[in-house]
């Protein structure tokens, strides 16, 4: 045995401690972010944009459980995000306004979808599962288009954010970004425990292996199935939360794109470690919302018109940006932050 | 004293770009020939992407309202979008002119005293085809629009003063690429007309095959927001003769409209459609409002009766404002034909409605 | 509905599985048979379509134009094969959608920046316009009988190529360890350039194909790229005959669900709730078929068999 | 003919070669001797250029091949039988063998035919998928396509685990064929017995290291470097 | 108990046309240590995969412990006490060994739906896991991922896990295969150990280590059983030394 091999494995769990501090940094930043905003000026503007954040990095990291510990890549996982947001909409247009029913209701029915769609999908891998996920996702997607009494494809405005128990406290926004704050923190702490936990790893074996899995007495497609569940159901939560933030519900929510977007935030932030895709989640929107105005900055040598045209045009900045991630960063922001810690 | 912010929310990436910039090309045209000035004072415009995604527009819009602190918002193309960029525009009491997309639910049960519309209401040009086939007594008609919200709209718009027979009601999916078998079932079904509605590269492709089929001399092809200028580079010959509704034309005889026309031309090496008449009008109305109020925007109410009073020269001639804040208007049906040096661009046929308010105004509520 | 109607939209239906298989074809060689997944292939087929309207204004012929747009598709993709997908190969397929993803912004909104965003068109060239009668009172644009034909052609082409030829030995024994390819002493970098670049010629030949018929407008590869890996996902990934294949059943379930969806649904259902369900169903169809497919053959028609 | 001097390799940050040198001379079958986790396999990797040594020489047939290509090497005229066999699953049998072969020797000693003839069992399978083959089924495959190539040097990485005695017999004999036709031979296997009697020189591998060089005869003639290094 | 524990009545299987396991009757008793022995493609790996449910046969029964087990999903073969280690190498390469084998012990202790509680401070896992990995000699090399492991070593580490699932009976494909030498040894000695406390159908083409280990030993070719028999009446059959043992090792 070469001593040396032996050494690789010593300075790992170091540099894993020194990272414990990251999701701490994070939602540090995210409780005192409110602070900053109020005294910004434009304190709507910050706060809808960071519970954003929030709200899509609960999804990304809804989506991270499945695929970065389960290897479940769902090109639709969006589809939750509808079924969330439609919960809301459809019982708020029948006068039920109050988070108290809608939310349960929401979680019930991804936990439905999910279970059902999920017990289908697991019959296949990989890319296969990829396709019949979208599948899934595409005829909620038309589904819901049709719906001509809920606004079909322009989709419906909801008359005023949730109720909770009554009280219409959610209608301010530092309230609205509190409860996301907690969504997320919430999530995060069941994710973080269920990885770590006895089912957790066998759900990560699984990922590795699930021949060997079933050879020693697994039976991996309930516990895939599971994590699929609880995935949809936090995603479905995003859901309600992505409606109240808008105060407006459409099938725009859950285009193939949209799922599409769910998985470059995950594999942006970096499979696998949960604050990863959150990370992400707020690399992707906060680029997408100021990459034009950096593009603006940065082009004050060019003449007007050339400048306004890129700016305009700061996708052609935003993809040669995530090229050279993935081509220079490998394992997304977190593979950057751990190679940092180590050196 | 402070410069005005005006705030463009426009769908500028994606297939359907070119429908926002046409938009943001015709208000910046506007706000050139103005000096770079409205209502006297200095502009700056911001303009945003929307990418067509309605909960995207949602943070744009705040982003507007709060950190841009914008006096009006002006735009959006989609309807989707204007809907969901509603409520915190017109919650924050600023004004919002919408310089296409017209719902009939902001026409009507939820119209704002804050919501202008320099277009017109979504129903209207496809109520301008119903007429026409009604008057020239096509007996058997066959709809075709994409399946989403303002395909059924427009279909429902046709349908007000077409009593025919519609022969068959058809609906493709959204992004319909290729409409050969609608094709074939036109041509076994012998209908004395079509009515469609598809807008942007749908609309290209459908005149193409259309004309391709041989379709297009036998049957004749009324549409709206299909046959247009943002699409005619593409349509090409394939479009020429094909009739659709509108509020407007490049060839419309005023000295504004042709000092613009050709302004546009010149500036942006296209023919405009309406989308940058309409923000073009908008930048105007703006201007004749901040003038009437000695350029504040403090008043609300102030700059209100003074917006609604419409006291500028439309390009499309008579314009005033209804009680919801939708333009009453004059309709007409419009051709597609080339101009001597080449270009294509649609050119009024006949009026066909005069001084024409939507049908949904009578739900709105607002009074004065 | 006659017997010529039906026959008309299974001729339509084919057609679009064969544009479908066009451009499902490359997809197939460079992800099944390379295992990289190019989510760029559809902006390649809008490249294509853009480049062959360019040189078809340029020198005022379709012929022409498809001559010149055939050679710069193929070093339009050995260039990006060069420049990044090259460093993709032995990477996780996550990264690859990631990259490929941010390839598909930058050449989406970079033909706007270079063509307008308005939509291009292309002219159809003069001998294929017009129609022909097939049988009796069956006209049918000779265009698309030409798409047809060129489908087929390809469809034979990759399949000997593939199947029978040593280079598609070697390249589907590279897909799986291409170290050990390179050990045995074969460059399998240089392979797989070709091949790369292989794929996206063909990728542009379809969008050539297609765009005197289509709009030629920035994002159109979006959505038909969906529809290819559909295909590819149906036929089972790394089959050649699948993707034919499932291309022609996507074609025709497509094609005759929505023409004839609401009448067979008119047989259980009144007309009003027939036509609300028919158009609901419509766009779903293809979904609900690939659900099915996956349900009964978890790894497509034809799976490859490892 | 091929020439190996002070070989360093790693895997990221853990170094598994610290020191590793070895010759073959045309004609001449030597083997890696050393046990599991020394360094034999990396020490074949780094030869074939799957693995960058950061530093030491390599030479074949007199020019320098160190850091070049697997392609390249393979094609100055080295065929691998790699460990754990490592046939392409999509090929049938007779696709595998065919894929890569080539005349490296400007002879071709070995065709379809002649790989048949050692493996009659391949002929029966050979258009079975390599899937679908048993795993020393697959051994004879692997051995077969490195044959196909024609090469110069033969390096066999446990070349005949998993096979039945009755095959190990004949692999081993046709061994023997090869070095009295003067094919060069680099061979692992832990069949130390068997190696002896007919491989000319042995080298031995501890803790990345080449730690012993000697001829068959020496190796026999001292139990203790057996023991001492192999736990013989 | 029944007289044998595991026991196969006219197993079948084909591929094509080719008759993988051929009326297969075969019966392994409590306690034993039966080998299978034969060439390559015989059909011994295919045996296993029936027997442990990764394959299932065309006709036949499997019977484990009394009780017809033919068509149960391979997890609940598990978990009546029925493992296998793989032929071609079969682990989780991104855990470490311990992980591994911490994992198999899992399996049979307690309900693995447990959502709270970190499952890396379990120290029953951990030292029931650490244990086996002893038993292989792999103890020092416990907290290295298994993927980095040489050949051999993660050969010793298939075994390992196979031992965690405490088994009735343990099938052993191959298990000393690029094992060296002296881990040969060790593994050998290993399994001496653990036959008196385990019944083990062993597939191995060592016949060093199938002759010193095996109570019976049965010949696999092509797809049939030839000969079952103690060793020493292996090693004496024409018929099997003519197939498969040929001259050359015996000596
Ligand atoms: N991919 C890898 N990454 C890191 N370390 C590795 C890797 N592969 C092998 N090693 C380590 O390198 C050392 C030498 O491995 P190598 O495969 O060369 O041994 P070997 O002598 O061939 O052994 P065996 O007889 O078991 O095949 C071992 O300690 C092993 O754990
Ligand atoms: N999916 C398959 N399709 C066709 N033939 C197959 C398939 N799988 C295995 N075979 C064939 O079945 C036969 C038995 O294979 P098996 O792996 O059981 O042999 P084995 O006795 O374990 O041999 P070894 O000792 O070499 O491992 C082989 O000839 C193999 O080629
Ligand atoms: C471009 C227009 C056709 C848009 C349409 N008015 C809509 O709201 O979607
Ligand atoms: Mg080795
Ligand atoms: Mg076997």
């Amino acid at each position: 045995m070469t001593q040396m091999t032996q050494l690789q494995s010593a300075p790992m769990p170091s540099a894993a401690t020194r990272l414990d501090f990251l999701p701490i940094a994070v939602f540090a930043a995210f409780a005192v972010a409110p602070f900053l905003a109020s005294s910004s000026g434009a304190e709507g503007y910050v706060l809808s944009l960071l519970t954003r954040v929030m709200i899509f990095g609960l999804a990304a990291m809804s989506l991270d459980l499945i695929l970065g510990y389960g290897a479940m890549v769902s090109f639709g996982h969006a589809a939750f995000f509808g079924i969330g947001a439609y919960a809301v909409g459809i019982l708020a247009s029948h006068g039920v306004e109050d988070a108290i029913i809608q939310v349960p209701v929401a979680l019930a029915a991804s936990a439905l979808f999910a279970a059902l769609t999920g017990a289908v999908s697991l019959r296949t891998k990989g890319v296969y599962f990829i396709m019949i996920t979208l599948a899934f996702a595409q005829m909620l997607y038309f589904l819901a288009s049709s719906l001509a009494a809920y606004g079909g494809d322009d989709g419906l405005t909801l008359p005023s954010r949730s109720l909770v128990a009554g009280s219409g406290f959610l209608d301010n926004d530092f309230a609205l970004y509190g409860a996301t704050l907690a969504c997320l923190l919430g999530a995060y702490m069941v994710s973080r425990s269920i990885v770590g936990s006895r089912f957790g790893r066998v759900l990560r074996g699984t990922k590795e292996n699930a021949i060997r899995m079933e050879a020693i007495g697994f039976q991996p497609f309930h516990f895939q199935l599971a994590t699929y569940v609880i995935s949809g159901m936090m995603a479905g939560l995003a859901g309600c939360l992505l409606a109240n933030q808008a105060e407006f519900v459409s099938p725009a929510f859950m285009t193939w794109q949209r799922s599409g977007e769910l998985i470059f935030m995950v594999v942006l932030g970096g499979l696998g470690s949960l604050h990863g895709a959150i990370i992400g989640a707020a690399a992707f929107i906060l680029l997408e919302e100021f990459l034009p105005e950096i593009v603006h900055a940065a082009t004050f040598f060019l003449n007007d018109d050339l400048r306004s045209r890129l700016t305009e045009n700061w996708q052609m900045v935003f993809g040669p940006i995530l090229i050279l991630i993935v081509l220079f960063a490998r394992g997304g922001i977190m593979g950057v932050l751990r190679r940092g810690s180590h050196g | 004293q402070e410069k005005l912010k005006i705030g463009l929310l426009l769908t500028l990436s994606g297939p359907s770009a070119v429908l926002g910039q046409h938009a943001r090309d015709g208000f910046q045209l506007a706000v050139k020939d103005l000096g770079g000035k409205l209502g006297g004072r200095d502009v700056e415009v911001v303009v945003v992407d929307d990418e067509l995604k309605p909960d995207v527009a949602v943070t744009k819009v705040k982003g507007l309202l709060e950190r841009d602190k914008v006096d009006f918002v002006v735009g959006p193309i989609f309807s989707n979008v204007a809907v969901a960029a509603h409520k915190p525009i017109v919650d924050s009491k600023t004004f919002y002119i919408s310089v296409n997309a017209g719902p009939s639910n902001l026409a009507g049960k939820s119209c704002s005293p804050y919501f202008f519309a320099t277009s017109y209401q979504n129903d209207q040009n496809h109520e301008v085809l119903g007429k026409v086939a009604q008057d020239r007594g096509y007996k058997k008609v066959y709809l075709l629009a994409p399946n989403y919200q303002a395909g059924k709209d427009a279909l429902a718009g046709f349908k007000r003063h077409y009593k025919g027979e519609i022969v068959e009601e058809s609906y493709v999916p959204l992004n319909t690429l290729d409409f050969q078998s609608e094709l074939a079932k036109i041509a076994s079904m012998q209908p004395d007309a079509i009515f469609t509605f598809m807008p942007g590269g749908m609309g290209v492709n459908l005149v193409k095959q259309y004309r391709g089929a041989g379709l297009a001399d036998r049957i004749p092809f009324l549409s709206a927001f299909t046959v247009d200028e943002t699409n005619l580079p593409a349509q090409q010959d394939a479009a020429i003769g094909m009739l659709s509704g509108s509020n407007w034309a490049p060839n419309m005889d005023n000295p504004q409209n042709k000092k613009f026309v050709a302004a546009y031309e010149a500036a942006y090496n296209a023919v405009p459609a309406s989308y940058a008449m309409h923000a073009y009008d908008a930048a105007l109305l703006i201007d004749s409002a901040l003038k009437a109020t000695g350029g504040k925007t403090e008043d609300k109410d102030a700059l209100r009766a003074a917006i609604k009073k419409a006291d500028f020269n439309s390009l499309r001639g008579d314009f005033k404002f209804g009680a919801n804040g939708f333009p009453i208007q004059d309709f007409y049906l419009v051709k597609a034909a080339k101009r001597p040096d080449g270009k294509l661009e649609t050119e009024v046929v006949e009026k066909v409605f005069d001084d024409y308010p939507d049908a949904y105004a009578k739900e709105c509520a607002i009074t004065n | 509905m006659t017997a010529t109607f039906f026959f008309i939209q299974v001729l339509n239906g084919l057609q679009f599985g064969l544009i479908l298989f066009l451009i499902a074809a490359g997809l197939t060689l460079v992800f099944g048979v390379m295992d990289f997944i190019n989510l760029a292939h559809g902006v390649q087929y809008m490249v294509g379509a853009y480049l062959v309207a360019a040189f078809s204004a340029w020198t005022g012929s379709f012929g022409w134009g498809l001559l010149l747009a055939l050679p710069s598709a193929l070093a339009f993709g050995l260039l990006l094969e060069a420049l990044i997908f090259r460093h993709l190969y032995d990477r996780d397929h996550l990264d690859q959608v990631l990259a490929t993803f941010g390839v598909i912004l930058f050449l989406n909104q970079a033909v706007k920046f270079v063509w307008g965003a308005a939509p291009l068109s292309v002219p159809m060239p003069e001998i294929l316009s017009g129609s022909v009668e097939i049988m009796d009172g069956l006209l049918y644009p000779v265009y698309r009988l030409a798409i047809i034909g060129a489908g087929l052609l390809v469809a034979a082409l990759l399949y000997v190529l593939v199947s029978h030829t040593r280079v598609g030995m070697l390249v589907r024994a590279g897909a799986t360890n291409a170290p050990m390819v390179s050990a045995l002493g074969v460059n399998i970098r240089r392979l797989f350039m070709i091949v790369f670049g292989f794929g996206a010629m063909l990728a542009g030949f379809a969008g050539a194909m297609v765009a005197p018929i289509l709009s030629v407008q920035p994002g159109m590869g979006d959505n038909i790229l969906i529809l290819a890996f559909v295909v590819i996902v149906i036929g089972g990934i790394g089959s050649i005959r699948g993707a034919f294949l499932a291309a022609l059943l996507i074609g025709l379930v497509d094609t005759l669900g929505r023409s004839f969806a609401p009448n067979l649904l008119r047989l259980v259902l009144d007309p009003s709730a027939a036509s609300q369900t028919g158009r609901a169903l419509a766009p779903m169809l293809i979904y609900i078929f690939m659900a099915a497919v996956l349900f009964f053959r978890p790894s497509g028609l034809f799976p490859a068999k490892r | 003919m091929l020439s190996v001097r002070n070989l360093q390799t790693s895997y990221g940050a853990a170094q598994v070669l610290f020191d590793v040198s070895l010759d073959i001379a045309a004609g001449e079958v030597v083997t890696l001797l050393g046990r599991n986790g020394m360094g034999k396999t990396t020490t074949i990797k780094s030869i074939m250029g799957l693995l960058r040594p950061h530093s030491g020489e390599i030479r074949f047939d007199g020019t320098p091949v160190t850091r070049l290509a697997p392609f390249k090497i393979a094609q100055t005229g080295i065929g691998l039988v790699p460990e754990g066999r490592q046939i392409f699953p999509t090929l049938t049998v007779e696709e595998n063998l065919v894929a890569t072969a080539a005349s490296r020797t400007g002879k071709r000693r070995w065709t379809l035919d002649a790989v048949y003839e050692l493996f009659p069992r391949l002929r029966e399978r050979r258009s079975n998928l390599g899937t679908q083959l048993s795993g020393g089924e697959q051994q004879m495959l692997a051995i077969g396509r490195a044959l196909m190539t024609n090469p110069k040097l033969l390096i066999l990485d446990e070349a005949t685990e998993g096979l039945a005695p009755l095959i190990r017999a004949e692999i081993w004999s046709c061994l023997k064929r090869l070095r009295d036709e003067r094919q060069s031979i680099l061979v692992i296997d832990k069949n130390v017995d068997v190696l002896s009697s007919f491989a000319d020189r042995h080298v031995i591998i501890e803790k990345g290291r080449s730690v012993w060089t000697g001829t068959s005869a020496e190796l026999v003639a001292d139990p203790g470097i057996k023991e001492r290094y192999l736990h013989v | 108990m029944a007289s044998s524990l595991l026991e196969l009545r006219s197993l079948q299987k084909a591929y094509g046309a080719i008759r993988v396991t051929d009326n297969v009757n075969l019966s392994v008793r409590p306690g034993e240590l039966h080998a299978i022995i034969g060439p390559n493609g015989a059909g011994k790996t295919t045996l296993i995969h029936q027997i442990s449910g990764i394959l299932s046969p065309d006709s036949g029964q499997i019977l484990f412990d009394g009780e017809d087990v033919t068509h149960l999903p391979m997890h609940q073969r598990v978990r009546r006490g029925l493992a296998r280690s793989f032929q071609i190498t079969s682990i989780l390469p991104a855990f470490s060994a311990l992980e591994n084998v911490a994992l198999a012990v899992q399996a049979r202790s307690g309900s693995s739906f447990r959502f709270f509680g970190k499952v890396a401070q379990e120290s029953s896992l951990n030292e029931a896991a650490m244990e086996y990995l002893n038993v292989v000699g792999l103890g020092p090399r416990a907290r290295v991922m298994a993927g980095l492991l040489s050949h051999g070593e993660k050969r010793q580490l298939e075994l390992a896990v196979g031992l965690a699932t405490q088994p009735k009976l343990l099938l052993l494909d191959e298990p000393l295969a690029g094992t060296g030498h002296e881990e040969s040894l060790r593994v050998i000695e290993t399994l001496k150990q653990l036959k008196n406390r385990i019944t083990i159908m062993l597939i191995e083409h060592d016949m060093d280590a199938v002759f010193s280990l095996a109570d019976r030993v049965s010949v696999l070719v092509y797809g049939r059983v030839i000969a079952t028999d103690t060793p020493e009446g292996i090693r004496a059959n024409e018929e099997v030394r003519a197939a498969y043992l040929g001259e050359e090792e015996i000596a």
